[in-house]
């Protein structure tokens, strides 16, 4: 018997190769590696890792004009993969020098880097995935590696309540995409995204198909935390150490909306009259809880939790719209969205290492006079997720209504266009209570003085803050190349 | 001719530009001077264009002269533009001479006033507004004149800033001015539409008639009486005496308040459009003048007497001017800026004597110690009644005649002017023969203080003296049935409805000058001997002293329904819609974001739940939609 | 067709077993007796598989599955002891009902409509080969169509390895929120 | 093979995914909810391989293998989750690990 | 761009570049005050500049500036000038620079936060001023708000707190409504440049574009967010915000809700001005009534921009162009008030009439700017404000007289709420809060305050300088908007009278 091996294209899974390389040699690092080395070691090979994989996203970006599937049709080797992976790169990158700084068990931040550059690779694997298979098994790669990031201070209780929260929903949530994947390899016999469309192409509306679709959706929708199924959000977001909650926000969440637009448009072309309305649907859902509940949140990190449910609300208005002018305001939004979400939990991160309690609204004052930077950055990021000029949030905003208009969903847009006005009241509550003066019991860093300056963090923060201010201004390059990426899927 | 009328308006304006800027470098005392000597170079300059304009032809004796283009709008123009005519060189002399010698009077009665500087400076502006006023070439200039002198009036009405009534009074007659303003400007609007200009020329050619032609110069009228404190406009002209004397003198007397009747011989050709509104002004002025000679017979103030009797003149006017006797009236204004201005002066120098008392109770007497002021006043008084040989009875009484010459209105008009007549005599008398001629008061003989040995400061001595002399000569430049030169002069911009016959001219006269005895014999006997009581009916006592009640009407109708109105909009408006629109948007999201919150329980389960419930809806909908 | 009786026999018994096991399962109070019904079913679903040809899948279901990852189970739930039993009542009621209501839901809706409108064309079942679902078969496919989910599953395994040693070493105790 | 057709293994995957998705609302112990997920893992396993049986296709089969491995996987981040927990002395309860909520 | 077009540019970037200057290099307090006010004066030498070589004749777009941003959509950074947004953007430097060197002179702390964000304002305000692109254009109008917000917030009196939410909440729901009118707009004509795009005829887009205008300007009945915004922010932020920012809602109502929707502004016309004219006399009830200085030129503002939008929407020259002329009077007036209000309470710690009063006596300075500003304010004839406020009932009355009437009825109004203002704070007895130490008006103060009040003189004297050059009379080949505005002239000079005269 004769073993047709596929050819591996070696090339096209070179990001995931490099960082799991490096999470190899991390792993290694957390034996061999005496402790005292331990942290700037492994933080310096996570950092080679992503950077690495970031570059080599960047090659195959730039070696992909023409999309085509890889290894048994298992893998798509195109630019839209390979911006999300930019992007799931970049937010790694800065979520290592977020991290840096952070008091965690020494003897374990080997295997903290590593299991973040597993579940970077993970994500990388999800958003080139090209079947089913390849689809539910990064995701439970990344997903468990997430479970683990999140309780990985096991000192703590809430890190293990997130953890166990997050673990249970998500093991729902995986079944759920799994069940519907069996329904729909059930009806098609295909698990290849593009073998499920052309095996539906005849019979759109058949029920199992149709069943397992909606199962998917719920799957996705979990992962990218739309309402309704969001709700571990928030209390995994709080209870994860804030530098695992950036990579959460930023990275989960693009790898999840990508992957779905492209699995809706790909496998599921036939039942665009469905997911069109479904999907905005969702997304009004996810506007009205993620914003609603934000409003007077008095604790910052469950904050941007919803406010990240909504932002979920906002990208899903440009899959929703099932157009390429949709896909470019996703991939576009994406980018700002990402270096915004990781820099504001950078900066919660700050402080909590700074007064060593939870970050609440109330805490907060007086951190613009404080820690000027930091201030000012976090205002520009509140003012991004609110969409207001000049950050690339703006002009994200402005291409997912435009999108959702040219799809004819005028009232999505003025729906998007409400509950914006409803975001902006606490995220412009935010930047009011970093000006506001301490009531006096606050009192800044209570043990150990003055926080230890942290200029890993602070670089990631003004990359952040770089990458936000600067998606604004660069709004022509970054298009094309969310044109390019996007041109790879069918529309 | 151009350049000295230009002259003529800009001297005092810098003037002003001088006090302004000068600041503390200015002496206080330097201010007076310097407004002074500036309004006599603008009272030179005006001469120069009268003896300019003297020496031309009748045609070549208008000539519109443009700066520079004010303001324009799509085909709309307006120009900075001066109309140099016969008309405007005759007001021009008027204001600026007798401004000229009242700012000079000024010097001396402000003399120890701490804010010497601001009041020139305001003096300097009325004098700019008003000539602006009179030397303006199109009515939107005249607007802005006419408003013009209206902001000053307020300003120097409400010079004594820590005085509520000063204050209050200033503010009364600059919104009762506004509101004169509006009605104008309203009018131009009109004019506006209907002619796209309001250069005098043109418009005056191309005016409309029928009621567009009413309303215009119904418009004009409002503005009119508001300014000249006519009825129904009347009321705050002897509030307007809380000013300090001088200002009085100018403003509320010789010069701003005929602003009205300037108006009305400037604009006749849209009066005579509609003659009905012209007649109506004649109609208000002789109702005006009775009226306020009636309230003028128990006034206690002697500056308020002296307004009411202010208000009665210029009714006169009014009722010359709506008899279309233009050069009646603007003779009649002249005249009386000159012995107008003398009373007021005069009484000043008593009011300035005796730290600023004006109750005629308390002055009693006080003339006694005064004789120059009181040989000045009497001049000026017997002016005022129209005795000849003293300026008041050649202008008063050829505006009499000329009622007779207009038809049956005309003679209701006569009649009304006749009953006047001897109102006059009676008020002025009155005032005379108790503060000139009584028993001195303990207040006064303890009180008057002498400046320097005299009666008071010589810039007032021979300011009043000057005065003094005109009011006897000023009348003799024209005696209607022999001759008329003001007439003639003014024939060319304003031809007169009304050319009343010698016999008309005398009958006038003589009923005139015997009425006007007969008053001061009355008051002679009620006031100076004392042989008849003063008659005693409460009710007309009481009405008199409110003044016929147009504060208390206007009070009812127009400031509480505004108050009222105001209050009602921040019951039914302000509080809900606006400043409680916030408090029920944000009372709902409360309550939303609390119902997502509760929501959030914290029990994975029921996140879990939340997952498979919207699963299914979702499945359910999709084999529902499909 | 005795065949046929058999297997249907067989089936018959396999599915109530597995239903009942699952069933089990999510009733039990105590764990240790759950898992042990999660043995139960996890054998009855091997001889499902085996039915449905899968002959590698149930042998990896009995030995890997029930074998290792139960004993595992079990091992742990050892460990925590009598902590472990927790009684299934509780919580707030409305969550109960739900819980019926959905589950009842995505049953309903796998199975009656599946079954009642999908039935017909699920009927007609492939031609397959004999070495269908024998290991060979098994491993020529994962190592040509999904070499892919191969390794991915190689890796999930590591990471999962690498979370048991992060989260069950021994770690200080602390409140400070200190990350 | 002359057996049950497949819509009856999809039953029996059905009524085995809903049982474990209700074990999953309604049990408090998550040593018992992580044995709920496990059984909803094996209702899609069942799935997977009646499909693939239909089909006559053997990745279904290859997928379930998979399944296996990510089950394996789940339950062992699971069990160390609760392994911690339990040193932390909190109630083995999920029902208890409610300090995060709003 | 050519050689010579780099004036608009400058003008919108260099307070921008100014504010990151002064945010991210370590200035010392004063020098980061200083750079602001330098950074605002030569914003003034710019413009003065582009006044000198502007052609009022030409219809066209001139300075202007045009760059893709991105081509998919149509959108370019597109700047330039019009005649009228010249003079928009000349009060915003001038204003704006006043109220920079208030900032100075009070000192503000925090110097190098609070003066960036005074130069962002700026920036932004020039932005709006200029945009020839709707993205641009709402991008600069929710940049000014981001300023504002932390101005009023940080620098705010003590009910800061609910005046930010205020005003956050009614301008940018106004502003979100605005943009899916935006994308509408664009995406339907293909372009979100103002000078390609035609016109439209949908009502809904025009209201989406007024209701951000109406609440920005405020007019009635969206001026929720005004008292409390106008009290609580520091003076010159209030300065900022009545002078300026209001007419940016202006420019916006001229150049996009005018110009763009002919059909729509000719139906609604009846109700703009219906509720112009109730905002007028309602405003001016409310300044009658107000208790402190502030309230009263803030209603007042309402007021007086409710008379500008009965300009705007009068469709005529005169409108027009009255409308311009008194954007520019009212912003420098109404500035000045703010800034002396300022003046005042930081003297007497109030603003409460009961507690002021009698302050004229000793300062003449502050009498006269005080006493100067008000009658500025209230119109007086032959200010430049009474040649606004005359074209623009001149203008309306054209619409219908009682219009006009109840703007008459308005200017009365604010006479007496001005007067009332004036006494309140100069006049009567000296008030509780005054305390004989309190001084006269001090050169620095003079140095913001004058310049304001002698633009508004110099410009009663020769007010025709703006009236005059807002619109270019002639007709361009392109469309532009004075050519769009131009197809709305009603001019008379058709009218019988004239044409007879003529001939």
């Amino acid at each position: 018997m004769t073993l047709h091996r596929p050819h591996v294209d070696w090339f096209s899974i070179s990001p995931e190769l490099v960082l799991l390389g490096a999470a190899g040699v991390l792993l290694l690092g957390a034996v061999l590696v005496p402790v005292r080395g331990r942290r700037p070691f492994s933080a310096f090979v996570a950092l080679l890792g992503f950077g690495g994989a970031f570059g080599m996203a960047v090659a195959v970006y730039a070696r992909s004009a023409h999309g085509s599937l890889r290894i048994a049709e298992a893998l798509f080797r195109d630019r839209y993969g390979a911006l999300a992976q930019i992007i799931i790169c970049g937010a790694g990158l800065l979520t290592v020098l977020v991290a840096y700084a952070q008091r965690m068990r020494d003897e374990h931040v080997g295997e903290f880097y590593a299991l973040l550059a597993t579940a970077g690779a993970g994500m990388a694997f999800f958003v080139t995935a090209g079947n089913l298979m390849t689809l539910f098994l990064s995701l439970e790669w990344f997903s468990i590696s997430l479970y683990i990031l999140c309780a990985i201070d096991v000192g703590r209780e809430g890190s293990l309540e997130a953890g166990l929260k997050y673990l249970i929903v998500g093991g729902f949530g995986s079944a759920v995409l799994l069940f519907g994947s069996a329904l729909v390899y059930g009806e098609t016999g295909a698990l290849s995204f593009t073998g499920i469309a052309r095996a539906s192409a005849g019979h759109s509306g058949d029920v199992m198909l149709l069943i397992g679709f909606a199962m998917i959706l719920a799957g996705f929708g979990f992962k990218a935390s739309a309402a309704p199924f969001h709700m571990w959000t928030p209390d995994a977001y709080e209870g994860a150490p804030s530098s695992v909650t950036a990579f959460m926000a930023a990275a989960t969440k693009t790898a999840a909306l990508v992957l779905l637009l492209r699995v809706v448009t790909t496998a599921f072309p036939g039942e665009q009259h469905l997911w069109t309305w479904a999907l905005a649907a969702i997304a009004v859902a996810s506007l009205a809880v993620g914003n609603v509940a934000a409003l007077f949140q008095r604790g910052l990190k469950r904050l941007l939790a919803y406010s990240s449910v909504s932002h979920a609300g906002f990208m899903l208005i440009a899959i929703a719209a099932a157009n390429g002018l949709g896909g470019r305001a996703l991939l576009y939004y994406l980018i700002p969205y990402s270096a915004m979400s990781v820099g504001a939990f950078a900066i919660v991160a700050a402080r909590e290492r700074e007064l060593r309690q939870p970050v609440t609204i109330e805490n907060l004052a007086g951190m613009l006079w404080e820690r000027p930077f930091l201030g000012f950055s976090m205002v520009v990021f509140m003012l991004g997720f609110a969409g207001l000029p000049p950050t690339g949030g703006f002009v994200g905003k402005f291409y997912a209504f435009a999108a959702a208009y040219r799809h004819g969903f005028v009232w999505l847009v003025i729906v998007g266009v409400v509950f914006t006005a409803v975001s902006l009241y606490y995220y412009l509550g935010v930047i009011r209570s970093m000006w506001a003066r301490p009531a006096g019991a606050t009192s800044l860093a209570p043990v150990g003085g003055s926080p230890p300056s942290d200029p890993l963090l602070h670089a990631a923060v003004a990359a952040c803050l770089v990458v936000a201010v600067g998606s604004f201004f660069a709004v022509q390059p970054l298009i094309e190349i969310a044109h390019h990426a996007a041109s790879a899927l069918p529309f | 001719m151009t350049i000295a009328a230009w002259i003529t308006l800009a001297a005092p304006l810098a003037a002003i530009a001088l006090i302004t800027l000068g600041g503390n470098l200015l002496p206080r005392r330097g201010a007076g001077y310097v407004a002074t000597a500036f309004t006599f170079v603008s009272f030179a300059a005006a001469v120069y264009a009268f003896v300019a304009m003297w020496q031309r032809a009748g045609a070549d004796r208008s000539q519109v002269s443009t700066g520079w283009t004010w303001l324009s709008a799509g085909g709309f123009h307006a120009g900075m533009s001066i109309l140099v005519d016969p008309l405007s060189v005759f007001m021009m002399l008027v204001v600026s001479g007798v401004g000229a010698l009242i700012i000079g009077y000024s010097i001396g009665y402000m003399d120890g006033s701490d804010e010497e500087r601001r009041f020139f400076a305001y003096m300097a502006i009325f004098v700019f507004s008003m000539l602006l006023l009179v030397e303006s070439a199109n009515l939107l200039l005249l607007l802005a004149g006419w408003g013009m002198v209206g902001l000053s009036s307020y300003l120097l009405i409400g010079y004594d800033q820590h005085r509520p009534a000063a204050i209050h009074a200033a503010k009364k007659a600059f919104i009762m001015n506004a509101f004169g303003d509006a009605t104008m400007a309203l009018a131009l609007f009109l004019l506006i539409q209907h002619t796209g200009t309001l250069e005098f020329g043109p418009t005056f050619a191309h005016a409309p008639g029928g009621t567009i032609g009413i309303l215009i110069a119904l418009g004009l009228l409002g503005g009119a009486l508001a300014k000249s404190a006519q009825l129904p406009l009347h009321t705050w002209l002897p509030d307007a005496m809380e000013g300090p004397t001088p200002v009085s003198a100018l403003i509320h007397a010789a010069t701003m308040v005929t602003a009205g009747v300037y108006l009305i011989v400037r604009c006749h050709p849209l009066f005579e459009r509609a003659i009905s509104v012209e007649k109506t002004a004649a109609v208000l002025g002789a109702a005006t003048l009775v009226l306020a000679g009636l309230v003028a017979l128990v006034q206690v103030d002697i500056k308020k007497v002296i307004a009411y009797s202010t208000m009665s003149q210029i009714g006169y006017m009014f009722l010359a001017a709506g008899l279309g006797a233009y050069a009646n009236g603007m003779f009649h204004l002249m005249t009386h800026a000159f012995f107008k201005a003398l009373l007021f002066l005069a009484a000043g120098i008593l009011i300035h004597a005796l730290a600023g008392e004006q109750d005629i109770r308390k002055l009693r007497g006080a003339g006694r110690l005064a004789p120059f002021t009181s040989l000045c006043f009497l001049s000026g008084s017997l002016a005022l009644v129209g005795i000849p040989p003293f300026a008041g009875f050649f202008s008063k009484d050829s505006i009499l005649a000329a009622g007779l010459d207009r038809g049956t209105l005309g003679y209701i008009l006569f009649a009304l002017g006749e009953v006047g007549a001897f109102l006059t005599g009676l008020y002025t008398f009155r005032l005379w023969f108790v503060v000139f001629r009584g028993e001195p008061t303990p207040f006064v003989r303890e009180h008057f203080h002498r400046h320097h040995g005299k009666e008071g400061p010589l810039w007032m001595l021979g300011t009043v003296g000057v005065l003094g002399v005109l009011a006897l000569i000023g009348g003799w430049i024209q005696f209607s049935p022999i001759w008329h030169p003001i007439a003639n002069w003014l024939d060319p911009v304003a031809p007169p409805l009304a050319n009343p016959t010698s016999t008309e001219e005398a009958i006038a006269s003589a009923l005139a000058v015997g009425l006007g005895v007969a008053g001061i014999v009355v008051a002679w006997l009620m006031y100076g001997a004392a042989r008849v009581p003063v008659p005693r009916l409460a009710f007309v006592q009481r009405t008199l002293e409110h003044k016929f009640w147009f504060d208390e009407l206007y009070d009812a109708v127009f400031s509480r329904p505004a108050a009222q109105l105001a209050l009602a909009l921040d019951r039914a408006i302000e509080l809900p819609l606006v400043a409680g629109s916030l408090d029920a948007l944000g009372f709902g999201a409360r309550e939303a974001w609390s119902g997502t919150s509760r929501a959030q329980t914290g029990l994975v389960r029921s996140y879990v739940l939340a997952l498979a419930g919207a699963m299914a809806a979702l499945v359910i909908a999709f084999l529902v939609a499909r | 067709m005795a065949g046929n009786v058999l297997i249907w026999i067989v089936w018959v018994l396999a599915a109530f077993a597995c239903l009942g096991s699952g069933l089990a399962v999510v009733t039990f109070t105590n764990p240790f007796y759950s898992a042990l019904a999660l043995i139960g079913n996890l054998g009855s679903l091997a001889v499902m598989y085996l039915l449905l040809n899968a002959e590698f899948v149930a042998a990896a279901q009995v030995l890997v599955y029930a074998g290792a990852v139960m004993v595992m189970f079990l091992f742990v739930i050892a460990y925590v002891g009598t902590d472990s039993v927790t009684p299934w009542a509780g919580g707030p009621s409305w969550q109960a009902v739900g819980a019926v209501l959905a589950a009842g839901a995505i049953f309903l809706e796998i199975v009656v409509v599946v079954g009642l409108k999908a039935g017909g064309r699920l009927s007609h079942e492939a031609k397959i080969a004999e070495s269908f679902g024998s290991p060979a078969d098994i491993g020529r496919v994962f190592l040509t169509d999904h070499l892919i989910a191969f390794e991915i599953t190689s890796i999930v395994l590591l990471v999962a390895a690498v979370g048991g040693v992060v989260l069950g070493s021994h770690a200080r105790q602390t409140t400070e929120y200190d990350v | 093979m002359r057996g049950p057709e497949v819509t009856w293994y999809l039953g029996v995957a059905a009524f085995l995914f809903a049982t474990g998705a209700f074990g999953v609302l309604v049990r408090r112990s998550p040593l018992i909810v992580l044995l709920a997920l496990e059984i909803m893992l094996n209702a899609c396993n069942l799935a997977l391989i009646a499909m693939s049986r239909h089909h006559g296709r053997a990745d279904g089969q290859v997928f379930a293998l998979g399944v296996m491995a990510v089950a394996a996987s789940e339950v062992v981040a699971g069990l160390g989750l609760i392994v911690a927990i339990h040193r932390r002395r909190l109630a083995l309860d999920v029902d208890r690990l409610t300090s995060l909520r709003g | 761009m050519t050689g010579t077009d780099w004036q608009t540019t400058t003008l919108v970037v260099l307070p921008f570049a100014g504010a990151l200057a002064i945010w991210f290099l370590p200035l010392a307090r004063y020098t980061a005050g200083a750079t602001a006010v330098l950074i605002s004066l030569a914003e003034v030498a710019v413009w003065i500049d582009t006044v000198q070589r502007f052609d009022f004749s030409s219809p066209a777009l001139q300075f202007a500036v045009r760059r893709s941003w991105f081509r998919d959509l149509g959108v370019s950074y597109h700047v330039g000038f019009f005649g009228f947004s010249l003079w928009l953007v000349g009060l915003t430097v001038v204003v704006m620079a006043a109220c920079v060197v208030y900032g100075f002179w009070a000192q503000r702390e925090h110097a190098r936060a609070y003066f960036g964000l005074m130069l962002f304002l700026t920036g932004a305000i020039v932005g709006v001023m200029t945009a020839q692109d709707l993205l641009v254009f709402y991008a600069f109008f929710d940049a000014m708000l981001i300023p504002l917000y932390v101005l009023v917030g940080v620098w705010g009196g003590p009910r800061r707190g609910i005046a930010t939410i205020k005003l956050v909440v009614y301008t940018l729901t106004g502003s979100l409504l605005m943009l899916a009118a935006v994308i509408w707009f664009g995406l339907h004509a293909g372009t979100f440049d103002l000078i390609d795009s035609g016109t439209s005829s949908s009502i809904w887009l025009f209201l989406g574009f007024m209701a951000a205008f109406a609440v920005k300007l405020p007019f009635f009945p969206l001026h929720g967010w005004l008292p409390d915004a106008y009290r609580e922010a520091p003076p010159e932020v209030t300065a900022a915000l009545s002078g300026v920012v209001s007419k940016a809602a202006i420019y916006g109502m001229l150049r996009i809700a005018i110009s763009k929707f002919p059909g729509p502004t000719h139906d609604v016309r009846p109700a703009i001005l219906a509720l112009a004219a109730v905002g007028l006399v309602y405003g001016s009830l409310y300044a009658f009534r107000a208790p402190d200085f502030r309230g009263v030129v803030a209603y007042s503002s309402l007021a007086h921009l409710g008379l500008i939008v009965l300009g705007l929407f009068a469709g005529n020259d005169l409108g027009y162009d009255g409308a311009i002329l008194q954007s520019v009077n009212h912003g420098l007036v109404t500035a000045g008030l703010f800034l002396l209000a300022g003046s005042i309470e930081r003297r007497t710690g109030t603003g409460l009439f009961s507690q002021l009063g009698g302050m004229a006596r000793g300062r003449p300075a502050l009498a006269t700017a005080v006493m100067t500003a008000g009658i500025l304010s209230l119109a007086v004839p032959l200010s430049a404000n009474f040649a606004g406020e005359f074209l623009i009932l001149a203008g309306v009355f054209r619409q219908g007289w009682g219009w006009a009437v109840v703007g008459g009825f308005g200017v009365v109004l604010a006479a007496m709420y001005m007067l009332r203002a004036i006494s309140g704070v100069l006049h009567q007895d000296v008030g509780p809060a005054v305390r004989e130490e309190a001084l006269d008006l001090r050169p620095a103060e003079l140095a913001f305050v004058a310049p304001l009040l002698a633009c508004v003189v110099a410009l009663s004297v020769w007010p025709n300088g703006i009236s005059g050059r807002a619109f270019a009379r002639g007709t361009g080949a392109r469309q532009t908007v004075a050519t769009e505005l131009a197809g709305m002239r009603t001019g008379w000079t058709g009218y019988a009278p004239l044409e007879a005269a003529k001939k």
